[in-house]
C-alpha cells in the first residue's frame, strides 16, 4: 500500500484524525477527472473555465493529501485565484452565442488527438519509470523509522520549499520567471501597436 | 464518544490540531452563527451609524430604534420573488451567490480567535485565508456574465480586475509580516495565524509598530487593500449604484441577493480578521507583557462584562427616554427587554471573571477563551467602524484612478517595504 | 401706460406683408460672396447702434444703425431692420440665410446663437416665421433674425455657424416640420422618432395624438 | 440593444488608436431608468471597454407640451405652468415669465415687487444650487452632502411656503408685480436664513473643497473650453466656469439688480471642479445680494398698473433672465387677443445639456456621471 495511504502515518502527520484516506484520495481524483472532462466538452467557455476551476481546486486538495500545504495554498491562490479570474475576464469579452454556435472541434483534431497520446504516454512511463527518475518521497518515508519525526520535519515545508527554490534550484527558478517576462513582453507587443 | 468530547477540554490545541472533529464541528457552527449574527448586527449598526453621520434617525420603526430591522429585512428578502431573468445563464446564474458565499465563510476556519479558539491551525493558514478569499470574486464575476445585461458585465470586469491588482500589494504587505515573525532565535517565521501572534507576542510588539514606520505602511497598504478587495466604498466601483444601477448583482433580486450582501459582510469580517492578526496582535489584550500581573489580568477579564454592562446602561438610557406616548409603549417593553437580555450577559460574564480568578481548571479557561474573543472582536470592530466611516465620507474614486493606486502607489510603495524590512530585519 | 395698453393697436399687419416678395435669390447668394472679401472694414466703431426711440404706441419701428445701413447697403430689398419695443431684428428674405447669418457672426461678433424657433401662421402663403435669436458678447446686444418660408419648403442649417443650432433646429423640425438643409443629423429630438404630425402647428389641435403610435408602442387604447 | 442604437450618427466618431483588442465596442443604454441621470434622461454610450467613444441623449420622456399649451391658455393661466418646467427654480422661471409679458404690455413692476422678486430669486438660486450640490456629490460617491443640502434648502423652502404657500412649485410672482405683501417677519426670516447658511456652505466646502477624492474625480474632467462653449450656446455657471464673465443680471440687468453690488466668479480651465466652485461662490454672491435687498427693500406698491384683462398688443418680445441653470429666455407673439399667440422657451438646460458630447468623449462611464451631475440639467426644463 502506498504509504501516503498508510493511516498510522497519517494520524502521525495530521496529529490524529486520517485526511488522506483512499475515500478522499478517489473523491478528489474523481473530481478532476470530472471536471477535466466537463472542460473540454462543454460548449459555453464560462462553463468550462467553471469546470477548471473545480479541477484545480481538486488537485489541490490532492496536493494537501501529499502533505504539500504550501503548494495546494499556491496552487488556490495563483490557479483559482488569480489565473482564473483574468481567464474569466477574458472570456466574458468574447462573444459567447457566437462562439458557442461554431464547431467545437475542428479539423485539426487527429493532430490533437496525437499530442494527447504522446502526452498519455508519457505520464504513463513516467509513472513507470517514476522510481528510477525522481526520489520518491513516499519511499523516503516509509523507510523511516520514526513517523514523529518525519512528521516534525515536514511540518517546515515552507521553509524548505523556499531552501530548494533560493538554493538547490536558484537557475531553474530564474529561467522560469525570465520566460514569464518574455510572456509578458509578448503580451504588450501584441496588445498595443504603438508602445 | 464523551470521551471524545471531554477530552478536549483539556487541550490547548485547536480542534483540527487535536484530531476531533466533534468540536471541529461545534466550532464551525458558531462561528457560522457569530458571523452571522455579525453581519445582522453590522446592518444594523451601519444603517444607524451612516444615518447619524448624515443627521438622520435610520430606521426607527421596526423594534425600538430599528433594532429589529434587520430581521425584517431577511425575512422580506426570503419571501421575496427570486427573479431569474429569462435571458440568464440559469445555472451560473445560481451557483455565483454560493461561490461568493463559500468562500467568504470557507476562511473563517483558520481565524485565531484565541490560542485555541480557532477551527484548525494551518501552517499555511495566512496564504489559506489569502487563497479563499480571493476566490470570492468568481461569484462576483460570473454574477456579472450570468446576468447576461451590461451593467452588472461592467460591474463583473471591474470588480475582476480590480481585485487582482489589489491582491498584489496586499500580499506582498502580508508578506512583509511574515517576514517579522521570523525575527527571532532560531530564524524561522511562520505562514500559521496563530504562529504569527504568537510571533508577536514573543516579539513583545504588535507588528504594527515593528520597525516603525515599516510594520505601520505596510499596515496601511493592507487596510487600504482590504477596503478595494471588499468592494466597498470608497472603492465600490463594481457596484457604484450612481455609475452601473447595482453593479454585478443588479439583476439578482430576492435571496439571492441577500446571500451576496451576506457574503460582502462577512469578507470585511474576514479581511478585517486578517489586518488585526497580523499586524495588531490577533486576540491579545493591550500590553500582554508589560501588564502581566494576576491581578492586571482580573483586570482586563472584567472588560468583557463590563462593555456589555455599558450597552445594557446605553439601552436602559434609551428605555428611560422614550416618549411617554402609548405608541411607544411596546417599543419600551422591548428596549427594556433588550437591556435586561445584555445586562444578564454583563452578569455571566462578570461572574464567569470572578470565578475564574480563583479558579484553574475549566472555568478559568472559559475566562481565558472570552478574554481573547473579545479583544478579537474588538480589534475587528474598529475596522468595522472605520468602513462604514470612509463611505460616510468619501466620494468614490475613479476606476482607472484606482488601478493608478493600485499599480503606481501601493505596488511599489509595499516592495519597497518589504525589502527595507528584511534588510533591517537582517541587520537587527 | 396701462391707458396706453387698452387703447386698441393698430390693425396687425400680418408679418409676412411687410417685405417686398423675394424672389431675388439668384442674384441674393452670388452677391454675398462677392462682397464678402470687400468689406474689410469691421465696423468696430459702431459697436453702440444708437438708442432705438421707443415708440408710444407699440408699432415697430425701423432700425436706424451703422449695422443695418451697411447690410441694407449690400441686400437691398431683400432685408428689413425693424425694433419694436427697444428690441431689435432684421426681417430678410430666405435666401439671405444662412450667409446672412454667418456675416453677422463673423463681421458683427454675434459669437452666440441664443435661440432658433418658428412661429406658423396658417393663413399666411408662406405660413412659418423662422427665428434666429442672437447675442453678441463683445457687443452685449441682441438682436433677431426673422424669415419666412412656405410649407414644405427648407431652409439652410445654421450648425456650421453655431454649434447649439444642432438641438434648436432639431426642435424646430420637430414641432412645426421645417426642414434645415445641411444639418448633419435632422430628427425628432422630443417627440418619439415614429410619431406622425408637428404638434406647434396651428392646426394640430391640443388634445391631438398620433393614436396609432401609442396603440402599437404603448399598447394602450388612447394616449387621453 | 434596439433599432435607435444602430442608426446613431453623431456616434461616427474619428477612430482612436486601433488595437488588436479594439473589436469590442459596447453600446450601453444610461437611462431612462438610472439612478445618476436626474429624471429621465437617456443617454446611449457608445464604450471601448470603459472608455466613451460618443453619446447620444435621447430626451422627450417628459415632453408635456408646455408650449403647446400656452398657446391654449391666457397669459394669466400660464403663469403656473412655467414653474413646472425647471421645477427646482420655480421661483426664476416665473420671473422671467412675468417680465417677459410685462416688457410686451409695456408696464414695470414696482420697486418693491422687484426687490422682492430679487430677494426669492436669489433664494431660489441657493436653493438650486444646494439641490444640485447634493445630488452631484451622490453620483460621485459621497453620499452625506446631500443630506445636509437638503436639510439647508429646507430652510428656503419654508421660506417660500411662507410666503405663498407653496414649497416647489411656488407660483410667486404675477405680471405686474406681486401677489403677495411680505408676510410678517419676512425680512426677520430672510436675515436669519443668511446668519444660518453662511457656516453650512463652509460646511459643505469642509467635506468637498480640498477633498483628494473630489479634486481627483472633478479635476480636469469634463472639459470645456470658451469657444467651445460660446459655440454650443453653453450659459449660465457651465459658461462662467470656462472663464466667459458673463452674468445677464450684470449684462443685461432686469428686476432690480442693477442696485446691487455683487461679483461674478469665473473659473479657469472650465473642467468640473471650476464649475463646482464658481456654483459656490455664486452661493455666496446670492447671500450678498439677498442681505443688500432685504437691507435696502423699499416701502410702496407691490402691484404694477396692469389691465385686468392682459390683452398686450400685437408684437413680439424676448426676454430673458439669469436662471440657476443659464440663460432662460421667452420670447412671446401675440397677436393682440388675450392668449399668447406663441411662446418660446429657451430652456438653459436643454441647451447645456448638449454640450454633454463633447465633454465626455474619451472619458471614462464615472466621468459621464459627473459631467451630467455638473451641467445641472433638470429634465423638467430639457422636455418642457
Amino acid at each position: 500500500m502506498n504509504p501516503i495511504l498508510n493511516p498510522a502515518m497519517n494520524s502521525a502527520l495530521s496529529g490524529g484524525a486520517p485526511v488522506a484516506t483512499p475515500f478522499f484520495f478517489y473523491m478528489l481524483s474523481g473530481l478532476a477527472v470530472i471536471g477535466g472532462i466537463l472542460v473540454i466538452t462543454r460548449r459555453n467557455a464560462v462553463h468550462s473555465a467553471l469546470a477548471l476551476i473545480v479541477t484545480l481546486l481538486s488537485v489541490a486538495g490532492l496536493y494537501l493529501m501529499l502533505y504539500a500545504p504550501f503548494v495546494a495554498g499556491v496552487q488556490i491562490i495563483v490557479y483559482a485565484g488569480g489565473i482564473m479570474v483574468l481567464f474569466l475576464f477574458v472570456i466574458m469579452l468574447v462573444n459567447i452565442e457566437r462562439a458557442s454556435k461554431d464547431r467545437r472541434f475542428n479539423r485539426i483534431w487527429p493532430i490533437g488527438l496525437v499530442a494527447a497520446c504522446t502526452l498519455m504516454g508519457l505520464f504513463v512511463s513516467a509513472f513507470v519509470k517514476g522510481r528510477a527518475l525522481f526520489p520518491d518521497r513516499g519511499m523516503a518515508l516509509s523507510e523511516g523509522s520514526n513517523t514523529q519525526e518525519i512528521a516534525k520535519a515536514l511540518y517546515g515545508e515552507v521553509n524548505r520549499f523556499g531552501q530548494y527554490t533560493f538554493g538547490q534550484y536558484t537557475f531553474a527558478f530564474e529561467i522560469a520567471s525570465l520566460l514569464l517576462l518574455v510572456a509578458i513582453l509578448g503580451a504588450v507587443i501584441m496588445t498595443k501597436k504603438k508602445i | 464518544m464523551p470521551n471524545f468530547i471531554m477530552s478536549y477540554l483539556g487541550s490547548t490545541l485547536t480542534p483540527g490540531g487535536a484530531g476531533n472533529q466533534f468540536w471541529a464541528l461545534i466550532y464551525v457552527l458558531i462561528i457560522f452563527a457569530g458571523v452571522s449574527v455579525a453581519v445582522i448586527a453590522m446592518n444594523w449598526i451601519e444603517r444607524k451609524a451612516l444615518a447619524h453621520f448624515q443627521i438622520r434617525l435610520g430606521p426607527m420603526r421596526v423594534g425600538p430604534h430599528g433594532l429589529l430591522q434587520p430581521f425584517a429585512d431577511a425575512l422580506k428578502l426570503m419571501l421575496k420573488e427570486d427573479i431569474i431573468p429569462s435571458e440568464a445563464d440559469q445555472f451560473v446564474f445560481w451557483v455565483a451567490p454560493l461561490i461568493g458565499l463559500l468562500a467568504a465563510f470557507t476562511v473563517y476556519t483558520v481565524i485565531p480567535f484565541g490560542p485555541s479558539q480557532a477551527v484548525s491551525d494551518m501552517n499555511i493558514g495566512i496564504l489559506f485565508m489569502l487563497g479563499v478569499s480571493s476566490l470570492g470574486v468568481l461569484g462576483i464575476v460570473v454574477a456579472g456574465w450570468a446576468s447576461n445585461s451590461h451593467y452588472p458585465l461592467i460591474g463583473a470586469l471591474r470588480s475582476s480586475a480590480q481585485m487582482v491588482s489589489y491582491e498584489v500589494a496586499m500580499g506582498l504587505a502580508v508578506v512583509s509580516a511574515i517576514v517579522m515573525t521570523s525575527l527571532n532565535t532560531s530564524g524561522t517565521g511562520t505562514l500559521s495565524m496563530i504562529g504569527i501572534v504568537q510571533a508577536q507576542q514573543q516579539q513583545g510588539v504588535w507588528f504594527i509598530f515593528k520597525f516603525f514606520p515599516l510594520g505601520f505602511i505596510a499596515f496601511g497598504i493592507f487596510a487600504i487593500a482590504m477596503v478595494a478587495e471588499t468592494n466597498r466604498a470608497p472603492f465600490d466601483m463594481a457596484e457604484a449604484e450612481s455609475e452601473l444601477t447595482a453593479g454585478y448583482h443588479t439583476e439578482y433580486s430576492g435571496l439571492r441577493w441577500s446571500l451576496f450582501m451576506l457574503a460582502e459582510y462577512a469578507a470585511m469580517i474576514a479581511v478585517s480578521s486578517i489586518a488585526v492578526t497580523l499586524w495588531l496582535g490577533g486576540w491579545m489584550r493591550p500590553f500582554p507583557n508589560l501588564l502581566h500581573a494576576p491581578a492586571w489580568d482580573f483586570i482586563f477579564s472584567l472588560f468583557p462584562g463590563l462593555t456589555f454592562a455599558g450597552l445594557a446602561a446605553i439601552a436602559l438610557i434609551g428605555t428611560v427616554r422614550m416618549p411617554s406616548q402609548s405608541f411607544f409603549k411596546i417599543q419600551r417593553i422591548g428596549l427594556a427587554i433588550f437591556a435586561g437580555l445584555l445586562g444578564l450577559i454583563a452578569l455571566l460574564l462578570l461572574v464567569v471573571a470572578v470565578a475564574g480568578r480563583s479558579d484553574s481548571g475549566i472555568v478559568a479557561r472559559f475566562n481565558d477563551g472570552i478574554g481573547y474573543v473579545y479583544w478579537f472582536v474588538l480589534k475587528v470592530s474598529v475596522f468595522m467602524y472605520l468602513f462604514i466611516w470612509y463611505r460616510a465620507t468619501w466620494p468614490r474614486y475613479r476606476f482607472d484612478q484606482l488601478m493608478k493606486i493600485g499599480w503606481k502607489v501601493m505596488l511599489p510603495i509595499s516592495l519597497g517595504v518589504l525589502v527595507v524590512t528584511a534588510i533591517v530585519g537582517v541587520i537587527f | 401706460m396701462a391707458e396706453d395698453v387698452k387703447t386698441p393697436a393698430p390693425p396687425p399687419p400680418p408679418e409676412g406683408e411687410k417685405k417686398p416678395a423675394a424672389e431675388k435669390t439668384a442674384e441674393g447668394a452670388p452677391s454675398v460672396a462677392d462682397t464678402k472679401p470687400a468689406a474689410p472694414a469691421k465696423p468696430a466703431a459702431v459697436a453702440k447702434p444708437a438708442p432705438p426711440a421707443k415708440p408710444a404706441g407699440p408699432v415697430p419701428l425701423p432700425w436706424i444703425s451703422p449695422l443695418v445701413e451697411k447690410y441694407k447697403s449690400q441686400y437691398g430689398s431683400a432685408i428689413e431692420a425693424l425694433t419694436y419695443l427697444g428690441q431689435n431684428y432684421f426681417a430678410v428674405d430666405r435666401s439671405l440665410i444662412p450667409n446672412l447669418l454667418r456675416l453677422l457672426r463673423d463681421e458683427e461678433e454675434f459669437d452666440y446663437c441664443v435661440d432658433i424657433t418658428a412661429v406658423h401662421y396658417p393663413k399666411r402663403e408662406k405660413q412659418f416665421d423662422v427665428i434666429w435669436i442672437l447675442y453678441s458678447f463683445p457687443r452685449n446686444e441682441r438682436v433677431r433674425v426673422k424669415t419666412q418660408i412656405a410649407d414644405g419648403a427648407s431652409i439652410g442649417s445654421s450648425v456650421s455657424i453655431w454649434a447649439t443650432a444642432n438641438w434648436l433646429e432639431r426642435e424646430v423640425y420637430d414641432m412645426f416640420g421645417i426642414h434645415f438643409d445641411g444639418h448633419p443629423d435632422l430628427k425628432r429630438i422630443l417627440l418619439p422618432d415614429g410619431w406622425k404630425g408637428h404638434p406647434l402647428r396651428k392646426d394640430y389641435g391640443i388634445l391631438q395624438q398620433d393614436q396609432e403610435w401609442v396603440q402599437i408602442n404603448l399598447g394602450i387604447e388612447s394616449g387621453q | 440593444m434596439n433599432d435607435r442604437a444602430d442608426q446613431l450618427s453623431n456616434l461616427d466618431l474619428d477612430a482612436p488608436d486601433k488595437t488588436y483588442l479594439d473589436s469590442n465596442e459596447l453600446i450601453i443604454n444610461m437611462g431612462p431608468q438610472h439612478p445618476a441621470t436626474h429624471g429621465v434622461l437617456r443617454v446611449i454610450l457608445k464604450l471601448d471597454g470603459e472608455k466613451v467613444l460618443g453619446t447620444e441623449c435621447v430626451i422627450g420622456y417628459l415632453h408635456r407640451g408646455v408650449e403647446k399649451i400656452a398657446e391654449n391658455r391666457t397669459y394669466t393661466m400660464f403663469n403656473p405652468y412655467v414653474d413646472r418646467m425647471d421645477y427646482v427654480a420655480a421661483v426664476s422661471n416665473g420671473l422671467g415669465y412675468c417680465e417677459a409679458v410685462e416688457k410686451l404690455l409695456n408696464v414695470e413692476a414696482p420697486a418693491r415687487a422687484k426687490y422682492i422678486r430679487v430677494i426669492l430669486t436669489e433664494l431660489n438660486r441657493i436653493a438650486s444650487h444646494q439641490l444640485w450640490l447634493g445630488t452631484h456629490a451622490l453620483d460621485i460617491g459621497a453620499m452625506t452632502p446631500l443630506f445636509y443640502t437638503f436639510r439647508d434648502r429646507e430652510e428656503i423652502l419654508k421660506i417660500f411656503e411662507k410666503y405663498c404657500g407653496a414649497r416647489l412649485t411656488t407660483h410667486a410672482f404675477r405680471i405686474g408685480g406681486c401677489q403677495y405683501e411680505t408676510y410678517a417677519g419676512f425680512e426677520k426670516d430672510v436675515k436669519n436664513f443668511l446668519t444660518f447658511v453662511a457656516p453650512k456652505i463652509d460646511e459643505y466646502e469642509t467635506l468637498l473643497t480640498t477633498n483628494r477624492i473630489w479634486l481627483e474625480r472633478t479635476k480636469n474632467v469634463g472639459v470645456i473650453s470658451a469657444a467651445d462653449a460660446i459655440a454650443l450656446g453653453v450659459t449660465g455657471p457651465v459658461l462662467r466656469a470656462s472663464g466667459v464673465k458673463w452674468d445677464l443680471r450684470k449684462a443685461q440687468p432686469y428686476a432690480a439688480y442693477s442696485d446691487f453690488d455683487f461679483d461674478i466668479p469665473i473659473g479657469e480651465n472650465g473642467d468640473t471642479y471650476d464649475r463646482y466652485l464658481v456654483r459656490m461662490v455664486e452661493m455666496r454672491q446670492s447671500l450678498l445680494i439677498i442681505e443688500q435687498a432685504v437691507n435696502g427693500i423699499p416701502e410702496g406698491p407691490i402691484m404694477g398698473k396692469v389691465p385686468k384683462v392682459i390683452k398686450p398688443p400685437v408684437g413680439e418680445i424676448y426676454h430673458s433672465i439669469e436662471a440657476p441653470k443659464g440663460e432662460l429666455g421667452y420670447f412671446i407673439v401675440s397677436d393682440g387677443s388675450t392668449q399668447p399667440y406663441r411662446i418660446r422657451v429657451r430652456p438653459p438646460s436643454f441647451v447645456n445639456l448638449q454640450a454633454l458630447d463633447i465633454m465626455v468623449r474619451g472619458l471614462l462611464v464615472a466621468d459621464v456621471i459627473a459631467v451630467i451631475g455638473t451641467l445641472d440639467i433638470v429634465l423638467g426644463e430639457v422636455d418642457r
